[in-house]
């Protein structure tokens, strides 16, 4: 029997960890968390064993399905793409989990911690290893739930309650689109075959989708006066759920707020889990975003303007992990970016943007872990108080640097020598200045070097105020035990290598996602369906395009070793309440203040997200205005409801009196 | 701000009390009259031309009786239940307990 | 003719008369056997009715229909029965007046059965009655409790009101056509629909229907009688008798006044909008859960009214499987109301609102098979995926869409999207916030009645295929009587 | 011969006062009466119907919903007794403890 055949444990072991974990685990030693670390382990050996198997052969995927029911069908598809995914993601997972048991040894719940986080694991490995739109969708809703148990983990405070609240709501409004982008899809696909399915089409399953993209792409719709073509209205839908589950600008406000569960589960839901399955999703419909006119330029501009705009807020958090947060919205943003540059190198771009993604999780993962083990030593995540813990804890640290080098994007361009993030970050610029160069725009560029130097420098900044220096307080401390610091070890190791050592493999097999015996994907073709021009092999970019990423890192390494290492600038007078552009900054743009604003507007549910917390924390008065008008919209109808029964006649009478008018008016118009 | 909910009630109740029920309910019953009285008169209702038919029996208690027994039999059996119903509920309501 | 046809009525009415027999020779201990006694006769209904799916014949002078469409309604209410039953063995425990309870929650689903066969108005308006009054009685079943007497004086009132409008109703459409018999209306629409009366006469019929649906603005009564009854009341009238009005309007309607489409489609269209409109938006800001979910039934009402204005062979498949998903959720939900006010009751006899939602603070711990029940219920009331909720939500939305209502179908998933405030904050109290309480045992008939319902969500959710395969034969019965 | 119209209006001029009463009434028997009206206009509906198409139909229904109707005030006057003993009225406007 062949390894493939097995594919479907990936994702069932650790459903059945979770079972066994959440009803066991309170009798176990540490809360039972060798169950999923077994079962995660497992999932990963499968996982592992399948990608060696495919880059033998990437021509067998693994496809296998059963029937649902009707016309839909559950199943499992193993390509290049979701192969990575898997080994990525469980061995991510894995190592979070093993770290974990050192982490939350002091935790009464441990088990429901253990039974939750291996739940969102098998959601998202079910997530990645669907093969049809549905059952990813019904695995984005897991995902989704698991993340609001998990940052609610310590509901006790009501931080934690309340952000995870915003999480689930947040997100939700791109669950929302998500699902509408699914049911116009359905219906579309219904129309084309005139209602009338054969048996055996699952017509939701993706290599079917696929094959309808031509007819979709020729279905479109007056709106306003402007013809709205079926399939990018679907993509943008499409996109619009990833936006609000990747975190990307305006529905990335979730994401800081999350950090109020245990680190670990800020590292599982920013490395592993959670907001990669925006760009997994975009990635695995690349096909119909190719075909469909203006989606990816959309995917390219908010990409690189959430790069920027996360970045230039990374700069001014003093708290540890909202800095981490905040990075990890920015490269999400560059990941988006790659997977837009699609308009201009094809299908490449996935191969840059999921090899942008992995590398991510490995490093980001690594910062979370090491700043899971400062805060767990020190006791604070303050960075203000922090200061010289290089020496008390000299493994975390040198992890951590190690982190920040591949985050930064150090490396010699021109050869694959340098950190994991420099080999990947600097593909996707060099694709962004091909888009710029092939008539899509230099925004994206521009943004993407920007945000590259800003990247380095709030990284650094983060070394320099934790590790180096004196101590600005007192604080004890201790390096963390084994448990914390293998995985650590093992993460610096791939931060440090992975990108160099299969960068000549990777784009290419991961590309080959769209060309096998599931599906045969003419991407050219397509893209001349949404009027992309693709342009030759990248390559012959002048020098500078090679070498500025880098010296835009290296700079501000520089600035951020003047500032805060050597502190030649007197911060205190810039950081301050009284100089604009800080506090502007600091605010994060107000953003919380003229989002809700708007969206309570446009969204009237997201208002009320936001006006239930505000009633919880008496947060913000705008937020409380608009709150009150959609509750008093609320209490004006309950005044109907006098508790009167003769009104309660009146009004039925009233009813059926205006009923009659209405029916006998608009026959006459009709 | 001690309370919006209040003053939007007061506001309720005294129009509603500026307006007298009584004043409403007849306009609601009016427009309700109204509406059955125009649709009644724009509709041409079917007749027969004379009645009764048969001169000799005036009485329809035989036919009534007879429909009751065959085509309408089952609303009359469910109509046994719904008094029994009635009777059941309608006494343990009214009912009182020992001691009230 | 086949009396084998009638078996689950003529099960019902006789376990509706042994448990009233036998409950008078017995003593207050021992009435508990009413409870298995009754569970045991909808369980044979259940059975009768189940192995007769597929069945097709016209009886007692074409008066009675069974068919595809009436075999899925009365599965409908047997089921909401049979929880009810269940559940009110522990509700009823130590009481005297056992029999009076099951028997007229009997009989209401007697009358809602052959609602649901009905053919003829007369058979449908009697059956009708049956279960308003059957009702009426069991929601003011608590008589010392001035909450309940509320409810069951607004009900009753608001239920006469409507019943006259419907007979007036009923009344033109025998007088254009001289006939009650539902396929002999259809033969004489056509006269209805050139004269101004067929519109009065269908906003009538809706007036009558749309109280039992709980339409807006027919709903008045419903969030105070479901807030005031008893739960398990509340879960009959919400689950079960709601479906009744459903089944009535899709006979009434779609097969007798097919001539009359496009009237009564403009009135549910209006409906529909502004009833999940109103119900979602009022629900957010109460208190009581029993008041809560009653508004959100008022909303489920709004999705399933859709079906009505889209009138595709789906679209009506779809809203008879959410006829059936809402009888599962709805019913297990309120079942959870009542385990928690028997909990609040248990410790505090006096305590006042037993249904607010400050109790159900901290249930994950102090109820927890109870609590994850609620969640489930309320995340497929919300539609979250593999839940009953989400599948027919699926099928009727995408069939709205499919037929070119777009924009009904928007309205529809903006209200579904704000509904799950609500519900989450149901979720948040029983999970996220503290309690002094502590872990009580819970009753098991609670908890039986809530994991049938739980398996019927779940059931729905994860293999809906044969639920949507005999939703969508009813939904065949209609389309073929009627176009 | 009489037109049918008549009929029908008198019927709907008697619904139309039983609604006004069950609008603007306070009192739950009257209330209840307001009901009866309202359902014995539709009888007279039923009943000119029956005459003037000649067949029994309606009148059988009339037979049902008096019967009915019965039901109906038992009902009725059981729950208005529970209340009056426990509130010593009947005035149905001052019952609204549910509301909102």
């Amino acid at each position: 029997m062949a390894i493939g055949d097995y594919a479907f444990l990936i994702p069932l072991l650790p459903a059945l960890a979770f079972v066994l974990t959440f009803f066991l685990g309170k009798k176990l030693p540490n809360g039972g968390a060798i169950i999923p670390i077994v079962a995660i382990a497992t999932s990963f050996v499968i996982s592992l064993l399948i990608t060696l198997g495919l880059l033998q052969n990437p021509e067998q995927v693994i496809n296998q399905s059963v029937s649902w029911f009707a016309m839909l069908n559950l199943g499992i598809l193993v390509d290049p793409l979701a192969a990575v995914m898997l080994t990525m993601v469980s061995f991510v997972s894995l190592l979070i989990h093993i770290y974990s048991t050192g982490y939350m040894s002091h935790d009464r719940a441990q088990y429901r911690y253990f039974a939750e986080t291996s739940l969102f694991t098998a959601s998202m490995l079910s997530l990645i290893i669907s093969d049809n739109i549905l059952q990813l969708f019904i695995s984005w809703e897991l995902v989704g739930l698991c993340s609001y148990l998990l940052i609610g983990f310590w509901y006790q405070k009501p931080a934690a309650a309340s952000a995870a609240k915003k999480a689930f709501l947040t997100t939700r409004i791109g669950d929302v689109m998500f699902l509408a982008g699914i049911v116009v899809l359905f219906a579309d696909l219904f129309r084309l075959y005139n209602g009338a399915i054969p048996d055996g089409i699952f017509i939701l399953k993706f290599d079917e989708i696929f094959s309808q993209i031509p007819q979709l792409a020729a279905m479109s719709t007056p709106v306003l006066g402007f013809q709205v073509n079926h399939l990018t209205l679907i993509t943008l839908l499409f996109f619009g759920g990833a936006v609000g589950k990747s975190g990307q600008f305006p529905l990335h406000v979730w994401l800081p707020d999350a950090m109020e569960g245990p680190t670990t589960v800020s590292a599982l839901i920013h490395a592993a889990t959670m907001v990669t399955a925006g760009v997994y999703l975009v990635a695995r419909t690349f096909p119909m975003f190719i075909a469909a006119p203006d989606s990816l330029m959309v995917v390219a501009y908010l990409g690189a303007f959430t790069a920027i705009f996360a970045a230039t807020m990374g700069i001014v958090m003093n708290d540890l992990k909202r800095v981490l947060a905040y990075s990890t919205i920015s490269q999400l943003g560059y990941m988006m970016l790659g997977l837009g540059v699609g308009a201009a190198i094809g299908a490449e771009a996935v191969g840059i943007s999921i090899f942008h993604l992995i590398n991510h999780a490995f490093f980001k993962a690594l910062l979370f872990l090491c700043a899971g083990s400062v805060i767990h030593a020190v006791g604070t995540h303050d960075m203000r108080q922090l200061g010289g813990v290089a020496k008390v804890m000299p493994i975390t640290a040198a992890t951590m640097i190690i982190a920040a080098l591949a985050l930064a994007g150090i490396g010699i361009p021109g050869t694959s020598i340098g950190f994991s993030g420099f080999i990947s970050k600097d593909a996707i610029i060099e694709a962004a200045y091909l888009f710029g160069e092939n008539g899509g725009g230099w925004f994206p560029y521009v943004l993407s070097i920007a945000a590259a130097l800003l990247t380095s420098i709030y990284i650094f900044r983060l070394i320099f105020m934790t590790f180096f220096g004196k101590p600005r307080t007192a604080y004890g401390g201790h390096e963390s035990p084994a448990s914390m610091t293998i995985p650590l070890s093992i993460l610096a190791l791939f931060a440090l290598a992975f990108g160099a050592l299969t960068t000549e493999r990777f784009n290419k097999f991961v590309s080959e996602t769209f060309v096998n015996n599931f599906v045969h994907m003419d991407i050219p073709g397509l893209a001349e369906l949404g009027g992309y021009h693709l342009a030759a092999h990248a390559g012959h970019e002048p020098l500078i395009i090679l070498w500025l990423p880098v010296i835009v890192g290296v700079a501000g390494l520089l600035i951020a070793y003047l500032v805060y290492g050597m502190r030649i600038v007197n911060m205190d007078k810039l950081v301050s309440r009284n100089n604009p552009v800080y506090k502007l900054l600091y605010n994060r743009y107000y953003q919380n203040a003229i989002l809700t604003n708007f969206l309570s507007i446009k969204v009237v549910y997201e208002g009320l997200a936001f006006a239930g917390r505000a009633v919880d924390r008496g947060f913000d008065w705008i937020v409380d205005w608009i709150g009150n008008i959609s509750l008093d919209a609320g209490d004006a109808l309950r005044q109907f409801q006098t508790g009167v029964v003769q009104n309660y006649a009146m009004i039925v009478i009233t009813g059926v009196s205006l009923l009659v008018i209405l029916i006998a008016v608009v026959r006459e118009v009709l | 701000m001690l309370n919006k909910q209040f003053t939007i009630m007061q506001i309720i109740t005294s129009v509603y009390r500026f307006f007298r029920p009584r004043i409403v309910g007849m306009v609601i019953a009016l427009l309700f009259l109204a509406i059955v009285l125009v649709s009644v008169i724009g509709t041409s209702w079917p007749a027969i031309d004379q009645l009764p038919q048969n001169l000799d029996d005036q009485s329809n208690i035989k036919g009534i009786g007879l429909l009751i027994f065959t085509e309408f039999v089952v609303p009359f059996e469910l109509l046994s239940i719904v008094l029994l119903s009635a009777m059941v509920g309608a006494i343990y309501i009214a009912k009182g307990e020992a001691g009230r | 003719m086949d009396l084998m046809l009638f078996a689950p009525e003529i099960t019902m009415v006789v376990t509706g008369l042994a448990v009233l027999l036998i409950g008078l020779f017995l003593p207050v201990e021992s009435k508990k056997v009413l409870g298995y006694l009754a569970s045991l006769g909808i369980l044979i209904a259940l059975y009768f009715t189940v192995a007769s799916l597929g069945t097709n014949a016209l009886a007692f002078y074409d008066t009675l229909s069974v068919d595809a469409l009436s075999q899925f309604f009365k599965i409908v209410f047997l089921v909401v029965t049979l929880l009810f039953s269940i559940a009110a063995i522990k509700y009823t425990e130590g009481s005297k007046n056992t029999e009076e309870f099951y028997v007229l929650a009997i009989f209401a689903t007697i009358g809602m059965m052959f609602v649901a066969s009905a053919n003829d108005l007369m058979v449908l308006f009697v059956a009708f009655e049956l279960a308003s009054i059957s009702t009426y009685t069991l929601s003011g079943f608590e008589k010392n409790n001035p909450q309940s007497l509320e409810a069951s004086i607004k009900y009753f009132l608001i239920g006469s009101l409507s019943a006259a409008l419907m007979l007036f109703g009923i009344t033109f459409l025998y007088g254009v056509t001289g006939t009650t018999s539902i396929p002999g209306i259809a033969a004489g629409a056509a006269a209805l629909a050139a004269s101004p009366i067929g519109i009065l006469a269908v906003v009538l019929l809706i007036a009558g229907f749309g109280f039992k649906i709980a339409l807006v603005p027919f709903h008045m009564w419903a969030p105070d009688t479901y807030q005031g009854s008893p739960s398990l009341v509340s879960s009959l009238l919400a689950a079960g008798s709601k479906k009744m009005g459903i089944v009535a309007a899709f006979k009434v309607f779609i097969v007798a006044l097919i001539a009359l489409k496009v009237e009564w489609q403009i009135a549910f269209a209006v409906l529909a909008v502004i009833t999940m409109t109103v119900g979602n938006a009022a629900a957010l800001s109460q208190t009581s859960v029993k008041r809560m979910l009653a508004y959100s039934s008022l909303a489920q009402a709004g999705y399933i009214t859709m079906a009505f204005v889209v009138l595709t062979p789906m679209a009506l498949g779809g809203g008879i499987l959410y006829a059936l998903s809402h009888g599962f959720m709805k019913a297990g939900a309120f079942i959870v109301t009542a385990a928690v006010v028997y909990m609040v009751l248990s410790e505090n006899k006096d305590a006042q609102n037993p249904d607010h939602i400050d109790n159900f603070r901290g249930l994950g711990r102090r109820m927890p098979v109870t609590a994850l029940s609620m969640t489930i219920f309320v995340f497929a009331l919300a539609g979250i995926p593999l839940t009953a909720g989400y599948m027919s939500k699926f099928v009727l939305f995408s069939s709205t869409i499919q037929a070119g209502f777009a924009w009904l179908a928007v309205i529809a998933i903006l209200n579904s999207a704000l509904s799950l405030y609500y519900y989450a904050k149901i979720v948040k109290y029983m999970y996220f916030l503290p309690t002094e309480g502590t872990k009580v045992s819970e009753p098991l008939p609670y908890t039986l009645a809530l994991v049938v319902a739980v398996a019927g969500v779940l059931a729905i959710g994860f293999w809906p295929e044969p639920f949507i395969y005999w939703a969508m034969e009813a939904a065949k019965v209609l389309l073929a009587g009627g176009m | 011969m009489i037109p049918v119209e008549l009929y029908i209006g008198l019927a709907a001029v008697i619904f139309a006062i039983g609604l006004f009463g069950f609008m603007t009434q306070r009192n739950g028997v009257r209330m209840l009466m307001c009901v009866e009206l309202m359902l014995n206009s539709a009888n007279i509906n039923l009943v000119a119907f029956s005459s003037y198409h000649g067949n029994l139909t309606g009148q059988v229904f009339t037979l049902y919903v008096i019967a009915l109707a019965a039901a109906e005030a038992a009902i009725g006057f059981a729950i208005l007794m529970s209340i009056f003993r426990m509130k010593d009225m009947i005035d149905l406007d001052k019952i609204n403890v549910l509301r909102w």
